[in-house]
C-alpha cells in the first residue's frame, strides 16, 4: 500500500480539525472566494491606475502568456486534490519542445509531430505514475527525479541547438486571437478544457473519487475506488497536457530549445496552491485555481507595467503563497472556537 | 451471557483518610457552542481501579484529555493530592505522574521498542548522552515484570496492537506513574490478551497505582473495577461502588432509560450458499481458509487479534491480493484484488477501522454514503446531487441516524452514528453478502443494540452476513455458526447451540480441551 | 516463546537493510571511482581527490541541515536561496571594509541564515501550514530580497580579505578546510541525533507527529529547531561559498534546493520522515557531486549528464523501496513461521 | 493489466482531433513551409532617413538585458542610461531575474503598452522574442539589439560589441600565441543555448581548421551555464579528463573567472593557459598572480553608450537601420551601419598585467 505522501504535513501536537474550513464561517470566507475577490480588486485597481492595463491588447497578451501555466494547472489541480504532485511537468514541456524542434528540423510533418509528442508526454507521465502506484514511492521524490531526467533527455535530443522557423499557420494558431474576440486560440482551448475539467472534478464520479482519495486514500480503496488506476490516469494526463503545453510554448515563441520552460513547475504549483487547493489533498476548487492563475498573471503584469522590479515581483509572489496557506488555517482557528475538535466531538443536537 | 466476574473483593467505599491522588472538581469544557463537559467531578484514589462509563459522546474522551493535559478546563479544577494544579500540556501531566494509554496506541513506528518506552526520558550517561545499554536493560526488566517477551531493540513497526498496548503500559510503568488512565485499552484485544492486560493492571493497582478505566464492555468493568463514574451528555450522573450494581443498572445510568435485549437475534431460514471461499491463502498471513456463508445466516469469524480474520476479509473483498484459492459469490468466481468486481458481484465490506478505512472523515454524510454508488447516482456523465441526497436521506432515516444536516462532515458525528453512516454506505449498494468487521467496536450500548437488531433483520431478509468480532458475547449472541481462526488457519467450526465462551476460546488459543 | 528469537532475527534483517542503505552508497561510490580512475588515473590523484571533496563540502553541509528537517517530516526548499543571500550579504559586508573580521563575517552569515530558518520554522510549526508551500514561498521572498540587495552588483575576489579566501582554499595538513568543516559538522550532528534525547525527538516527530505531541515532546520547538539549524547551516554554507568562489553574484546556489533534496533522498532519508541518517545524506551529496565530476572525466557528452543524474536518483529510491518491500515480506513470512 | 480508461482515451482523441483539425491536407514539413513561406516582409521601415534631424528630447527608451542582476549587463545598461541623460532622454532598465526568453517576452509586451520610443534588447533567444518585437515595430517602436542579437527581421539595428567573427578568431589567435600553436585545447562556454557564445565558438572552430593551427586540437566544448560552481567543476573535469590539455578559452565572464579561480588554487597553475572574455575587476587578481596572462573584452560602458545613442538616432529619424547610414554617438564619434543592420563597437581590447590597473569595471 502506498505510504501517505504528505511529506509536507506540518508536525502538530494535537490533531487539527480538518473539516472546520467548511464550518459556518468558512462557508463565506473560503479562500477560493477570497482569491476571486482579490482578482477583481487587482483588475479594478489596474484599470483605474494604469492606463495600458485594461487595453484589449495587453489583456489578450497577458492571457496568452499564461496559456501554458493555465493548461498544466488543470492537470496539476486534479493531482494535488488526489494528494499527489508532479514536479516534472516543466521538464516534460521542455522535452516536448526539444522533440518538436528536432523532428521538425529532421523534416517531419508537424501534423505527425504533435500527436507523437503528446504520446511521448503521456509516456513520461506513465513512468511517473507507475513509480508512484506500483512501487508506492512518494510522488514528490519520484518527480524530482524525473524533473532532472526529462530535462536531461531534452538536452540529449536537442543539445545546444535552437530550432526556429515553424510554419506560419501553426504559429498563428498559438499566437493569434480567435477572430472577433480578444482571446488567443490557446486560451480558448484552455477555456474549453477548463470547463471539461471543472465538470469532471466537481460533478462526476471520477471527481468525487479524487477528493475521496486525497482526503483518505484507504477509505477510498475500501469503497471500491480504483485508487492506483485513477492516480496512474492522472499522471498520464498530466504528462500529456504538459507535452501539449510544450507544443503551444514552442509555437508561441517560435523557438524550440531544450531549456524551454525551466522552473515553470513552481509557477504552476504556486498558482494551484494560491487557488486554495490543499496541498495535503482532498480539498480545493477549480474555480479557485483559475482565479489563482489569473491573479498571479495579472498582478505580475500590473507590477511590470508600473515598473516594479522583478525582485519585488518575486517577493510578492512568495508572500501571496504564504498568505494563501496561512489564511485558511487562521479562519479555521477562528472557527475552532465555535466548532469542537473532532477528537472529542460531543453528540450533535438531535434532529 | 456470562456471569459478570467479581473475582476481586471490591472495596466498598473509597478510603476517606488520604486525599485522592488525582481529582476533577466541577470541571466544564466547551468547544464553541457545544459543552463537552458540564461540572464534572471525579476522584481517583491510590490502589483503586475506577471505571468511567458513558455512551459515546458522553464526554469520556474529553475528560481523559483534560487529565492528560491535552485540554484545559474552562472552569473547575484539576487537583493533584488535593492541591490544584494546571496542566499546560501533556508533558506537565506526565511530570505529575499521570500516564495515559489512548484508545489507539501512539507508537513511533520507526523507533525501537525501548526508545518508544523511554522517549524524552532516556537514561543518560556522561555528558547527557543516551545510555543505550541501560535503556535496553531497563526495557527488558519492564517486560519481564509484565511477563511478556518483547525484544527492546525491535522496531515498533509491525507490532501487533496487543503488543503495542503492552509497550504503552511498559511506558507507564517506567514513569512510575501514580495514575494510569486507560481509554478503551481492550477495544482491539481478544480474550487472553485482555486477561493478560488485567493481570498487569491488577498488579499495578495493588502497588498503589490509581487506575481510570474506560470500556464499552460492561463485563470488564465489573471484573476489574471497584468504583464507577457514569457520564451522560457531558454531565456527571453518578459515582458509586461497582459492587451493588447490575449490568442493567449501569446501562440505565448511561442511556437514561431501560434497554431491551442487547442481542436481538431472530430465527431465520437459511437459504442457498451466497459466499464460498475455497482454500484461500495469502503467504505469511493466512493459509488454506475454506468456508461458506448462506443466505439468511450470520457467520461469525472469531479468533485472537492477529489470527488473520480481518486479513481474510480484506482479501475476499479484494483490498489485498490473495496468492491462492477461490472466492465465489452466488457461484461466480471473483478475480483477485478487485474491490470493484467484488462490489459488482454483491459483496460489501464494513471495515475494521472506521476512521481510516470506513469513512472520509472530512467529507459530508451524503458524500460518504454516495461514495459506493458513484455509478448508480449518475445522470448522464454527471453525478446527480438530488439523487445523492435522496439516497443519503433514505438510509439516514432507515438507520435512525442522528445528524444535523446531511452536508455536515462525518467527523462531527459520534462513533455510533459514524458506524451507521458506514452501514448506510454499504447497505445502499444492496449487497447480497455483507462482511462486517468489528461491527460495534467503540460504540455505546444503545447504538450497539440497534446495530445488532439491524444485522438480525438483514439476515432475516435473506442477506448473508460474515461478522468478525473480538467481542465474545456479541459472537455468541448473534452468530448462527462460529468459525474460529488461529494463526492464519481456520481451526474450528462451532454451531450456535454448541458455541460457548469456553469452546470458542479453546479453539482460538489452540489449547487442547 | 519464540517472539524473542523472531524479534532478534527480524531486527537483524532490518538493521542490515538500514546499514545496507549507507553501504550501498559507499559501494556505488567505490564502483564509480574505480571505473573512472580506471579510465583516467588522474581522477584519483591528490588533486582529483581534493577537488571531489572540495566540491562536495558545501552540498554536504546543506544536505546535513536538510536531513534534520526531512527527518521531522518537513522540507526546506529555501536552503539554496539562503546560501545566495548570505553569500552576497556577507561578501558585501566584507567588501565594504577590509578591516572587518572574518570570524565576525562567519557569525553574521550564520545569523542571517538562522534568521531565515526562524521564519520558516515559525510559519511551519506555529502557522501549521505545509512545509513545502511555506518554504516555496520563502524561497521566492529570500531570492527577491537577495536580488534587491545585489541589484546587479558583483562581489569580486579582490574585494575580499585574504583571510576569508584562505578559508575556502587553504589546507590544514594538506587537507582543505572545507571538507574538514563539513565532516566535523556531519559527525557532530550525526552523533547528536543518535545519542541525545532531544536528537531522538526529531525521529519521533517524523515517525508520528501525533504520538510525539501526546508523548510530551515539544513538537513545535523541535521543528523550529530543525529549521533554525538548517537555516544556520545554509548560512554557513553561504559564507563558505563566498570564500571558495570569491566571485559572487546574486544567484549563487540558485536552484540548489532540488539538488539538496535529491542528495538527502539518495542518502536514504525517507521523505516521509522518521528514517535516515545525516551520514547517509552526506554520502548522497558526495555521490551526486562525484557523478558530475566523473561524467566530465569519462568524457560523457555533457548533454547526458542531467539525464543520468535524474535516472540515478530514480534508481536509488526505487531500489530502496524494493528492498523495503522485500524486507517486509521476509518479516511477514518469518512472523508467520514463528507464530505471533 | 493496464488499460487506458475511457475518459483518458477520449481526451487523447480530443487532442488528436484538435491537432488534426488544424491540418489542411497533407503534412506541413520544414521544406514545404519554407517553399510556401511568404517572402518575409521587411520590418516596417520608414521610407527615408533624415541624417540632419536633431535628436528628439524626452525620448523614452528601455534596456531589456538578458537578465537583471548580471553584473556585466548592469554595467552596459547603466552606461546607456547615463548616455540618455546627455541627449535628455528618459531611459530605464527592466528585465527578468532568469535568463529565459519567455520572461523577456512579457517585458516586451509591457514596454509596448508603456509606449516606449525604443527598446534595447540583449536577446536570450533570437527567435523567441521575434514575434513581440515585430509587434512593437509595427507600433513604431524602434528596436535595437545589443550584446546578443535577435533575428534580423525583428530589430532595426544590432550593436555588436565586436564582430563575432573577429572575436572568435582573435581568441584562437591569442591562445595560439601563448601555447605556440601546439597541443589540446578546450572551450568553456556559458549555457548550451547562448546564441552569441555559439556564434563565437563556430568561428573558433573554423579558425582552427587553418593550417597554422594544425597542431592545435579542440578536444571539448564544456558548458558552465554561467554558474560559478558548475563552471568551476567543469574546469576540474576538463583538466582531469584531458591531462595533456594546454589551453582553455572561456568566452564568458563567469566562466573565465571561475576557471581562473580553480586553476590558481590547484596544481595546474602555470601548466595551463587560460584566456577568454572577462572583466578587469574579476580578473585582476589572477592576472597579478600569473594564472592568466591575457584576456580580452570590449569596454561594456562604450557598448551601452553606443546602443543608447543608436536608439535615439533611430527614434529621431536620423537613421532607419539601412546599410551605409551614419550617425554620431556622442563622445564615441561617428559610426556607420554595416551589413544586416549591424553596428560594430570596435575591436576587443586585450587586458594584460601591465594595463589592467587602468580599468575599473
Amino acid at each position: 500500500m502506498a505510504p501517505d505522501v504528505t511529506a509536507a504535513k506540518p508536525a502538530e501536537g494535537v490533531s487539527v480539525p480538518a473539516g472546520t474550513g467548511r464550518g459556518s464561517l468558512g462557508r463565506f470566507l473560503r479562500w477560493d472566494v477570497l482569491v476571486g475577490m482579490l482578482l477583481v480588486l487587482v483588475f479594478a485597481g489596474g484599470s483605474a491606475g494604469s492606463p495600458g492595463f485594461a487595453s484589449i491588447d495587453n489583456l489578450s497578451f497577458a492571457l496568452g502568456d499564461l496559456g501554458e501555466i493555465a493548461l498544466i494547472a488543470l492537470a496539476m489541480t486534479m493531482l494535488v486534490v488526489a494528494a499527489e504532485v508532479d514536479l516534472s511537468v516543466a521538464s516534460v514541456l521542455g522535452l516536448s519542445s526539444a522533440l518538436v524542434g528536432s523532428l521538425w528540423d529532421a523534416g517531419w510533418a508537424i501534423e505527425s509531430i504533435i500527436p507523437l509528442v503528446i504520446v511521448v508526454g503521456a509516456g513520461c507521465g506513465l513512468v511517473n505514475g507507475l513509480l508512484v502506484t506500483r512501487l508506492g514511492l512518494p510522488s514528490l521524490a519520484v518527480t524530482i527525479g524525473t524533473l532532472a531526467l526529462y530535462r536531461g533527455l531534452a538536452y540529449v535530443v536537442l543539445g545546444d541547438r535552437a530550432i526556429a522557423e515553424f510554419p506560419q499557420q501553426y504559429v498563428d494558431l498559438a499566437v493569434n486571437d480567435v477572430p472577433g474576440t480578444p482571446v488567443p486560440y490557446p486560451v480558448m482551448l484552455f477555456i474549453l478544457l477548463a470547463a471539461v475539467t471543472g465538470v469532471v472534478l466537481h460533478a462526476t464520479g471520477f471527481g468525487r473519487s479524487l477528493f475521496a482519495i486525497g482526503a483518505q486514500e484507504e477509505a477510498a480503496q475500501f469503497a471500491g475506488i480504483r485508487v492506483k488506476r485513477i492516480k496512474l490516469t492522472l499522471f498520464v494526463l498530466s504528462g500529456a497536457i504538459a507535452a501539449f503545453a510544450g507544443v503551444v510554448y514552442t509555437l508561441r515563441y517560435g523557438s524550440a530549445r531544450a531549456d524551454n520552460g525551466v522552473g515553470l513547475e513552481l509557477a504552476v504549483i504556486a498558482a494551484v496552491l494560491l487557488g486554495g487547493v490543499d496541498f495535503d489533498g482532498g480539498r480545493g476548487t477549480l474555480g479557485g485555481v483559475i482565479a489563482g492563475v489569473l491573479l498571479i498573471g495579472l498582478l505580475r503584469n500590473l507590477l511590470m507595467l508600473n515598473d516594479v522590479s522583478t525582485e519585488i515581483q518575486s517577493i510578492v509572489t512568495g508572500l501571496l503563497l504564504i498568505i494563501s496557506v496561512i489564511t485558511p488555517r487562521l479562519v479555521a482557528a477562528v472557527g475552532r472556537r465555535r466548532i469542537p475538535a473532532p477528537a472529542s466531538s460531543p453528540p450533535p443536537p438531535e434532529s | 451471557m456470562s456471569e459478570p466476574g467479581r473475582g476481586e473483593a471490591p472495596l466498598g467505599s473509597p478510603p476517606e483518610q488520604a486525599p485522592p491522588v488525582l481529582a476533577l472538581a466541577g470541571v466544564s469544557k466547551a468547544f464553541g457552542a457545544v459543552r463537552a463537559l458540564r461540572e464534572v467531578s471525579l476522584q481517583l484514589f491510590a490502589g483503586e481501579a475506577h471505571a468511567l462509563a458513558g455512551e459515546n459522546g458522553a464526554g469520556k474522551s474529553t475528560l481523559v484529555k483534560t487529565l492528560a493535559g491535552v485540554h484545559r478546563p474552562d472552569t473547575g479544577q484539576v487537583l493533584l493530592d488535593g492541591e490544584p494544579v494546571e496542566f499546560h500540556n501533556p508533558a506537565d501531566a506526565q511530570q505529575a505522574g499521570v500516564a495515559v494509554i489512548y484508545q489507539e496506541p501512539t507508537m513511533f513506528p520507526d523507533l525501537s521498542v525501548a526508545e518508544n518506552i523511554f522517549i524524552g526520558r532516556q537514561p543518560r550517561a556522561a555528558l547527557r548522552r543516551i545510555d543505550r545499554a541501560t535503556m535496553h536493560a531497563r526495557a527488558t526488566e519492564l517486560f519481564t515484570r509484565l511477563g511478556v517477551a518483547l525484544d527492546p531493540e525491535q522496531p515498533a513497526r509491525g507490532l501487533s496492537i496487543a503488543d503495542q498496548q503492552l509497550v504503552e503500559i511498559a511506558k507507564a510503568l517506567s514513569r512510575d506513574a501514580r495514575v494510569l488512565v486507560m481509554d478503551e485499552p481492550t477495544a482491539a484485544l481478544s480474550g487472553n490478551e485482555v486477561a493478560r492486560l488485567f493481570n498487569v493492571v491488577k498488579a499495578l493497582r495493588e502497588q498503589g497505582c490509581a487506575v481510570l478505566f474506560i470500556s464499552h464492555r460492561l463485563d470488564e468493568i465489573f471484573e476489574l473495577c471497584q468504583r464507577v463514574t457514569t457520564l451522560r451528555d457531558g454531565g456527571w450522573i453518578a459515582s458509586e461502588p461497582v459492587a451493588g450494581l447490575t449490568h442493567d443498572d449501569l446501562i440505565r445510568r448511561m442511556v437514561g432509560r431501560d434497554l431491551d435485549t442487547l442481542y436481538p437475534k431472530q430465527e431465520t431460514t437459511v437459504g442457498e450458499v451466497a459466499l464460498r471461499v475455497g482454500r484461500l491463502t495469502r503467504e505469511g498471513v493466512f493459509t488454506d481458509v475454506s468456508f461458506e456463508v448462506r443466505r439468511g445466516e450470520i457467520v461469525a469469524l472469531a479468533g485472537l487479534v492477529g489470527a488473520g480474520r480481518s486479513e481474510v476479509a480484506r482479501a475476499i473483498f479484494g483490498v489485498d491480493r490473495w496468492d491462492a484459492g477461490t472466492v465465489e459469490v452466488n457461484g461466480r468466481r471473483l478475480p483477485a484484488a478487485s474491490p470493484t468486481a467484488a462490489m459488482a458481484a454483491g459483496l460489501a465490506l464494513v471495515p475494521e477501522d472506521r476512521r481510516q478505512q470506513g469513512l472520509v472523515m472530512d467529507q459530508s454524510i451524503e458524500r460518504n454514503i454516495g461514495l459506493t454508488g458513484l455509478k448508480t447516482l449518475r445522470r448522464g456523465p454527471v453525478i446527480s446531487r438530488a439523487a445523492e441526497r435522496d439516497r443519503a436521506r433514505d438510509w439516514a432515516i432507515r438507520l435512525q441516524l442522528k445528524f444535523n444536516r446531511l452536508s455536515d462532515a462525518v467527523n462531527v458525528l459520534s462513533g455510533g452514528n459514524q458506524q451507521k453512516v458506514v452501514l448506510g454506505k454499504w447497505l445502499s449498494t444492496r449487497p447480497e453478502v455483507l462482511i462486517i468487521d468489528e461491527p460495534t467496536r467503540g460504540i455505546d450500548v444503545g447504538t450497539k443494540a440497534e446495530v445488532h437488531r439491524l444485522l438480525s433483520q438483514l439476515a432475516a431478509d435473506g442477506l448473508a452476513v460474515l461478522m468478525i468480532s473480538s467481542d465474545l458475547p456479541e459472537v455468541l449472541g448473534m452468530a448462527d455458526r462460529v468459525l474460529v481462526m488461529q494463526e492464519g488457519r481456520l481451526v474450528a467450526e462451532i454451531p450456535r447451540d454448541r458455541a460457548t465462551e469456553e469452546s470458542v476460546m479453546t479453539a482460538a488459543t489452540g489449547r487442547a480441551s | 516463546m519464540s517472539a524473542v528469537t523472531a524479534g532478534r532475527s527480524s531486527r537483524g534483517v532490518v538493521d542490515l537493510v538500514f546499514r545496507a542503505r549507507e553501504l550501498s552508497i559507499v559501494a556505488a561510490l567505490a564502483v564509480l571511482v574505480a571505473v573512472t580512475a580506471g579510465v583516467n588515473g588522474n581522477f584519483l590523484s591528490g588533486q582529483g581527490m581534493k577537488d571531489i571533496f572540495l566540491n562536495a563540502s558545501i552540498l554536504v553541509l546543506l544536505a546535513v541541515g536538510q536531513s534534520v528537517v526531512v527527518i521531522t517530516r518537513n522540507i526546506d526548499l529555501s536552503a539554496g536561496s539562503v546560501v545566495g543571500l548570505v553569500a552576497f550579504t556577507t561578501g558585501d559586508f566584507l567588501a565594504a571594509d577590509h578591516g572587518r573580521g572574518v570570524v565576525f563575517a562567519v557569525v553574521l552569515g550564520v545569523a542571517i541564515g538562522a534568521l531565515c530558518g526562524l521564519v520558516n520554522g515559525l510559519l511551519v510549526s506555529f502557522g501549521r501550514v505545509p512545509a513545502l508551500v511555506v518554504t516555496l514561498g520563502t524561497l521566492y521572498v529570500i531570492q527577491g530580497l537577495d536580488h534587491l540587495i545585489a541589484h546587479g552588483r558583483q562581489i569580486n575576489a579582490v574585494d575580499l580579505p585574504p583571510a576569508l579566501l584562505a578559508l575556502g582554499n587553504g589546507t590544514v595538513l594538506g587537507v582543505p578546510y572545507l571538507p574538514v568543516i563539513a565532516v566535523v559538522v556531519m559527525l557532530a550532528v550525526g552523533y547528536y541525533l543518535r545519542s541525545y534525547a532531544s536528537g531522538r525527538d526529531f525521529y519521533a516527530i517524523g515517525s508520528s507527529p501525533e504520538a510525539a505531541g501526546l508523548a510530551g515532546i515539544p513538537v513545535r520547538r523541535r521543528v523550529m529547531g530543525a529549521y533554525l539549524f538548517s537555516g544556520a547551516l545554509a548560512g554557513l554554507a553561504g559564507v563558505l561559498w563566498l570564500s571558495r568562489f570569491g566571485t559572487v553574484v546574486a544567484d549563487a546556489a540558485n536552484g540548489w534546493e532540488l539538488q539538496v533534496v535529491s542528495a538527502v533522498v539518495v542518502g536514504g532519508v525517507a521523505i516521509t520522515g522518521g528514517v535516515g541518517t545525516v551520514y547517509g545524506a552526506a554520502l548522497g551529496a558526495l555521490l551526486l557531486t562525484t557523478i558530475t565530476s566523473a561524467l566530465v572525466v569519462l568524457k560523457v557528452n555533457p548533454f547526458w549528464q542531467q539525464a543520468i543524474t535524474g535516472a540515478l536518483l530514480l534508481l536509488a529510491i526505487s531500489v530502496d523501496r524494493l528492498l523495503a518491500l522485500r524486507v517486509a515480506r521476509v518479516l511477514r513470512r518469518r512472523n508467520a513461521r514463528h507464530g505471533s | 493489466m493496464f488499460i487506458f480508461p475511457r475518459r483518458l482515451a477520449s481526451t487523447a482523441a480530443l487532442v488528436g482531433l484538435v491537432s488534426l483539425g488544424l491540418t489542411a491536407c497533407g503534412g506541413t514539413t520544414k521544406d514545404s513551409a519554407q517553399q510556401g513561406a511568404d517572402p518575409k516582409a521587411s520590418a516596417a521601415a520608414p521610407a527615408s532617413a533624415d541624417p540632419n534631424a536633431p535628436i528628439k528630447e524626452g525620448l523614452k527608451i528601455a534596456f531589456l538585458p538578458k537578465q537583471i542582476n548580471n553584473p556585466y549587463e548592469t554595467i552596459v545598461d547603466k552606461a546607456g542610461i547615463e548616455a540618455a541623460k546627455e541627449y535628455k532622454g528618459e531611459a530605464k532598465e527592466v528585465g527578468p531575474s532568469d535568463a529565459s526568453a519567455s520572461s523577456q517576452v512579457s517585458y516586451i509586451n509591457t514596454l509596448i503598452q508603456q509606449r516606449q520610443d525604443a527598446i534595447l534588447i540583449a536577446a536570450n533567444d533570437a527567435n523567441a522574442v521575434c514575434g513581440p518585437l515585430k509587434q512593437a515595430m509595427s507600433k513604431g517602436i524602434k528596436i535595437v539589439a545589443y550584446d546578443s542579437d535577435a533575428a534580423k527581421d525583428c530589430r532595426n539595428l544590432f550593436i555588436n560589441q565586436a564582430d563575432s567573427e573577429e572575436i572568435g578568431r582573435s581568441q584562437v589567435k591569442m591562445l595560439a600565441d601563448m601555447i605556440d600553436s601546439k597541443g589540446e585545447i578546450a572551450i568553456l562556454s556559458a549555457t548550451a543555448n547562448a546564441t552569441n557564445q555559439n556564434a563565437w565558438i563556430d568561428f573558433m572552430k573554423d579558425e582552427l581548421t587553418k593550417p597554422e593551427y594544425k597542431d592545435m586540437k579542440l578536444v571539448k566544448v564544456a558548458y558552465g551555464d554561467d554558474d560559478d560552481q558548475k563552471s568551476f567543476q567543469e574546469t576540474q573535469g576538463l583538466l582531469q579528463a584531458y591531462p595533456d590539455l594546454k589551453g582553455i578559452i572561456s568566452p564568458t565572464t563567469v566562466g573565465i573567472s571561475a576557471a581562473a579561480r580553480y586553476i590558481s588554487g590547484s596544481k595546474y597553475k602555470g601548466k595551463i593557459t587560460l584566456t577568454g572574455l572577462g572583466t578587469p575587476n574579476q580578473m585582476r587578481e589572477f592576472v597579478k598572480d600569473g594564472t592568466v596572462q591575457q584576456f580580452a573584452l570590449w569596454n561594456p560602458k562604450d557598448l551601452g553608450y553606443l546602443a543608447s545613442y543608436s536608439a535615439a538616432a533611430l527614434a529621431s529619424g536620423q537613421i532607419t537601420g539601412a546599410e551605409g547610414e551614419k550617425f554620431t554617438a556622442g563622445k564615441l564619434g561617428e559610426y556607420t551601419i554595416g551589413k544586416d543592420g549591424e553596428v560594430i563597437l570596435g575591436a576587443p581590447f586585450v587586458f594584460k598585467a601591465d594595463n589592467i590597473d587602468e580599468f575599473d569595471f
